[in-house]
């Protein structure tokens, strides 16, 4: 029984005015070459032939691939212009799911802050975390204890997983394999499960906290490695049988959407996009973070930069993050898991009651929160999409003066007008799960 | 502009401690990561400059808003303002990162777009101007991305009130309808 | 007219079920016909301007194509009701109709009539291709990238 | 349906919420409940984090396939039930209401996850403190993600909710007449019944 009263009258419509796509008889000359995928400096007359060939005004029709889509991963409003079934111009619009995350870490302290940063990324959500602990732990300039940063590494490469499994199964969703989805699933379960073994949260762990990690791995934690060590392999050639061979998985995923290394360094594009063109840039392996090049592993790459090859690209990297996690599983040293500052971690809970400094340790840690020295500084790491970087500006005091995430899937999302150019509305939906943007990181 | 001998920091930082210098400009070590205070006037003969020397990839532009934070640590010879933009370029072959910071008075708050060199930079530069009001002359496209069309003020701006609002306890009278 | 009798009854219920069920959801659903409900469905976005009435010819095209092979099949069905007293002149018959309008098929696929956008000019070159697997189409770079020492 | 939007007129004009309710309308008012209650059919709603949730309560896992609701409904025509999942900004508040506005009556909304329901952590000027200020609610989830148990906790409260609801009118409730009241701020729509 619902008590349907009429819309509030504050309700604006829902127009977006000039961010929306206008029709091209509007835009000026350069916009519209812009728009027409010139947007990388191809040669004039190039620009000129696609002037040309541009097709006359009435016969396209401009259409919304709104706000709530099935296959706009979350919140993503795509405005197209269609002629028939081509794509001849797009333009993403993006903030409706725009939290103001920024300016909320600026009224949270330092401890406090994981637990904004975690809900940008929420497929995979202890990078962002991570590259917050990680800026925080550079401006504190201090040195994380050795398990410290394994368990961190372990945790991360089983959120890639995670999250890579996320993309399998919206990706086959997408392109009508629906049971991929179930398969998909069922995957990212055991990964949930071992995350929630360890964190004691499916999503949103905030579990990497500036000075370590929350807690240490519960005892028994390298059974509940092993058995996903053993089931994912085989489970992953399933997905290879299901989908390889099949000629529509083929059709739909082979030559569309291509992009060259060039447009992508040229748009700033990083993570498994870059990687699908051939062009080997990991920062994990090449700029190494925590304790990276003490593991190795293999940096996978594509050779078209087309969407069969992300799908590729990604499938590899679950292997890779195994191989990873396999070698974090006979690595992990002893040792404390959190830096033994008094500063910066509090007491443990036992030791309050036994010594004063604890107690005001404790106390002034979680209601002032651990001052950080002025400074600005940017860490960026490798997360299942892209750079993810975090830079944060400290004025001394114990709360971030600014801090700011450079989200790998807001940079990703500039070549959807770029794939889209020329290609079906059903290849649209390809690229975009291609792409495997998260809205959550791109409107922060 | 700037001469092509592309000194790299670390080479020079041992002679002469006073100000190093690259490409120019001052070059400041913040927290072990190399930091340039670029002015609005040079910045984009820098980045042509940096785009021919291997940093071809604009990685993150932001701004950041000082109003409250005036007596910020500024090597001698920049003149502290109200906004910063902050850019962080990469270079993939010498495996190296550098940040530029630019001061961008509140009077006219403005700066030339790098979408001419760095294609990437549009959406970001959007950002910066929805968020703090900063315009880039040139921007193919400068409208709001974040926030709704009609919406007055940038939120990111210290002086913005952040819209908190206060917790309703038991019986405090909601003001819901 | 006995062995017709299943036939009518199914019809009679078919149609029954088809107008009862019809009237009772008209009847009984609740209604209350509002602007918005009216307004077409654009993703939650108001639509600000008409929908174009102009379609490309394609639709169109792919319309004919479609009716050329449904009148095929609609000849095809009372010959396979008596195909058997018919014989072979039944089956030369039908070979010869079915492999005019089969010419017309081939025509038209030759002509790239159904291969529609991008994939057209790719079919040729190797991108589009079976021997092209998720494995195949990747090579892992080892770790010689890996800088000396750790950058900054 | 509750009582502020008391349905007017007959049979024929407004269904089964136009009859009196005795023995037949009675026991054909239970099966119509019934009916809605194990068919309810979730329009894709997701925003944030909880929208993976719901995807995962939808996975084979949790299977929220044991209660009929597998089904996702991209378009709002053909759901009757809009899941909120995930935090509401203020840019996409217009599209939430015109969304809500296009769905089909019975409809019911279940807010999920603390942002849904009350602005959650995001205490500040992007988010919407509250669904229930754009559209009503009946079913309000906790978490932040709610585990997918809660979320189907939150699906037996709605079916609970549909199953002890009223459709044909009570013989309390008068006939239904709306009449326009002259209150202090302009006219006023005022349901002449005792309840």
């Amino acid at each position: 029984m619902t008590t349907t009263h009429d819309a509030p009258i504050n309700v604006a419509q829902t127009a977006e005015g000039s961010q929306e796509l206008s029709s091209r008889d509007v835009i000026a000359a350069g916009e519209r070459l812009r728009e027409l995928g010139a947007v990388l400096r191809i040669s004039e007359s190039d620009a000129l032939e696609a002037e040309l060939k541009a097709v006359p005004e009435d016969e396209t029709m401009i259409i919304n691939m709104g706000p709530q889509h099935p296959s706009t991963h979350g919140v993503l409003r795509l405005m197209l212009e269609l002629q028939g079934e081509t794509v001849i111009r797009c333009k993403p619009i993006i903030g409706y799911l725009h939290t103001g995350m920024e300016r909320t870490g600026e009224d949270l302290t330092y401890l406090q802050g994981p637990t904004n940063v975690t809900r940008m990324d929420y497929a995979a959500p202890l990078f962002t975390e991570l590259a917050f602990s990680l800026t925080v732990e550079k401006l504190l300039d201090i040195e994380v204890p050795e398990r410290a940063i394994w368990i961190r590494m372990l945790m991360t490469e089983m959120n890639r997983i995670s999250s890579h499994l996320l993309f399998m199964a919206t990706n086959g969703m997408d392109l009508g394999a629906v049971s991929m989805m179930l398969y998909g699933w069922r995957e990212r379960e055991e990964a949930l499960r071992f995350l929630q073994e360890v964190t004691g949260l499916r999503m949103n762990h905030n579990y990497i906290r500036p000075g370590g990690v929350a807690a240490d791995l519960p005892d028994g934690w390298r059974d509940g490695v092993l058995r996903l060590l053993d089931i994912l392999p085989d489970r992953l050639a399933q997905y290879d049988t299901l989908l390889n061979q099949q000629p529509i998985w083929r059709e739909r995923l082979q030559g569309v959407g291509s992009i060259t290394a060039g447009e992508c360094l040229a748009l700033g594009v990083t993570g498994p996009i870059l990687r699908s063109t051939g062009y080997d840039w990991d920062l994990r392996r090449d700029m190494p973070y925590m304790a990276f090049d003490q593991v190795d592993f293999d940096v996978v790459v594509g050779s078209y930069g087309d969407c069969f090859d992300r799908y590729a690209v990604r499938l590899a990297e679950i292997h890779e993050s195994l191989k990873i996690v396999r070698q974090c599983l006979e690595k992990m040293p002893k040792g404390d898991y959190r830096i033994q500052d008094k500063k910066v971690t509090p007491p443990p809970r036992a030791r309050i009651n036994e010594s004063m400094e604890a107690l005001i340790h404790h106390f002034k840690i979680f209601t002032e929160g651990f001052k950080v020295p002025e400074g600005e500084a940017y860490v960026a790491i490798e997360s299942p999409r892209g750079e993810l970087g975090c830079y944060i500006a400290s004025d001394g005091s114990s709360k971030p003066y600014r801090m700011h995430v450079r989200a790998p899937s807001f940079v990703n999302l500039q070549t959807l007008p770029h794939l889209m150019h020329g290609s079906l509305v059903a290849d649209a939906v390809a690229i975009i799960s291609s792409v495997d943007p998260i809205l959550g990181e791109v409107d922060r | 502009m700037a001469d092509d001998d592309a000194v790299s920091g670390e080479a020079d930082t041992l002679l002469e401690i006073a100000s190093e210098t690259m490409y120019d400009m001052l070059l400041v070590h913040s927290s072990g990561q190399l930091v340039l205070h670029v002015e609005r006037t040079s910045y984009v003969a820098l980045l042509a400059t940096l785009h021919a020397d291997g940093y071809h990839m604009i990685v993150d532009l932001c701004g950041v808003d000082y109003l409250e934070h005036f007596d910020r640590v500024l090597p001698d010879g920049v003149v502290a303002e109200r906004f910063e933009v902050v850019v962080n370029l990469i270079n993939h072959r010498e495996r190296a990162r550098l940040r530029l910071r630019i001061q961008i008075p509140e009077s006219d708050a403005s700066l030339p777009t790098a979408f001419n060199l760095y294609a990437g930079t549009e959406a970001m530069e959007r950002e910066a101007y929805d968020m703090f009001g900063i315009g880039f002359e040139g921007h193919p496209d400068l409208t709001r991305i974040l926030m709704p069309e009609d919406w007055v003020g940038h939120p990111l701006r210290k002086d913005y009130d952040l819209g908190r609002i206060p917790v309703q306890f038991k019986g405090a009278p909601a003001n819901r309808s | 007219m006995g062995q017709y009798l299943p036939i009518f009854a199914m019809l009679i219920l078919a149609v029954v079920f088809a107008v009862v069920s019809r009237v009772i959801s008209q009847l009984f659903a609740p209604r209350r016909p509002s602007v918005s409900k009216a307004s077409p469905y654009e993703c939650g976005i108001v639509p600000s301007k008409a929908p174009p009435e102009r379609f490309p010819v394609k639709f169109f095209l792919v319309a004919m194509i479609f009716i050329v092979f449904d009148i095929e099949i609609i000849f095809l069905f009372p010959y396979s009701v008596v195909f058997r007293e018919l014989g072979g002149f039944g089956i030369g018959a039908i070979v010869i109709f079915s492999a005019a309008v089969f010419e017309s098929f081939v025509y038209l696929i030759s002509n790239g009539a159904l291969d529609w956008g991008p994939i057209k000019h790719l079919k040729q070159s190797d991108i589009v291709s079976p021997a092209r697997t998720a494995t195949t189409t990747i090579r892992r770079v080892g770790l010689e990238g890996r800088a000396a020492g750790k950058a900054a | 349906m509750s009582s502020e939007t008391r349905a007017t007129g007959g049979f024929l004009e407004s269904g089964l919420e136009g009859l009196q309710h005795n023995f037949f309308t009675g026991t054909l008012e239970e099966l119509v409940k019934w009916a809605r209650a194990h068919s309810v059919m979730p329009a894709t709603f997701g925003l944030a984090c909880c929208a993976i949730e719901m995807m995962a309560a939808g996975g084979p896992h949790y299977d929220m396939a044991r209660y009929g609701m597998e089904v996702f409904r991209a378009s709002p025509r053909q759901a009757d039930l809009m899941i909120v999942a995930g935090r509401v900004s203020q840019k996409m508040a217009p599209v939430l209401r015109q969304i809500y506005d296009q769905m089909m009556e019975p409809k019911w909304v279940i807010s999920m996850g603390v942002c849904a329901s009350s602005g959650g952590m995001f205490n500040n000027y992007a988010i919407v403190q509250g669904v229930d200020q754009i559209v009503p609610v009946d079913v309000y989830v906790p978490g932040c993600p709610p585990s997918p148990e809660t979320l189907m906790h939150a699906f037996l409260a709605l079916h609970q909710q549909i199953r002890d609801g009223h459709l044909t009118r009570r013989p309390g409730e008068g006939a239904g007449i709306v009449l326009e009241q002259l209150g202090a701020n302009g006219s006023v729509p005022v349901t002449l019944s005792r309840s």
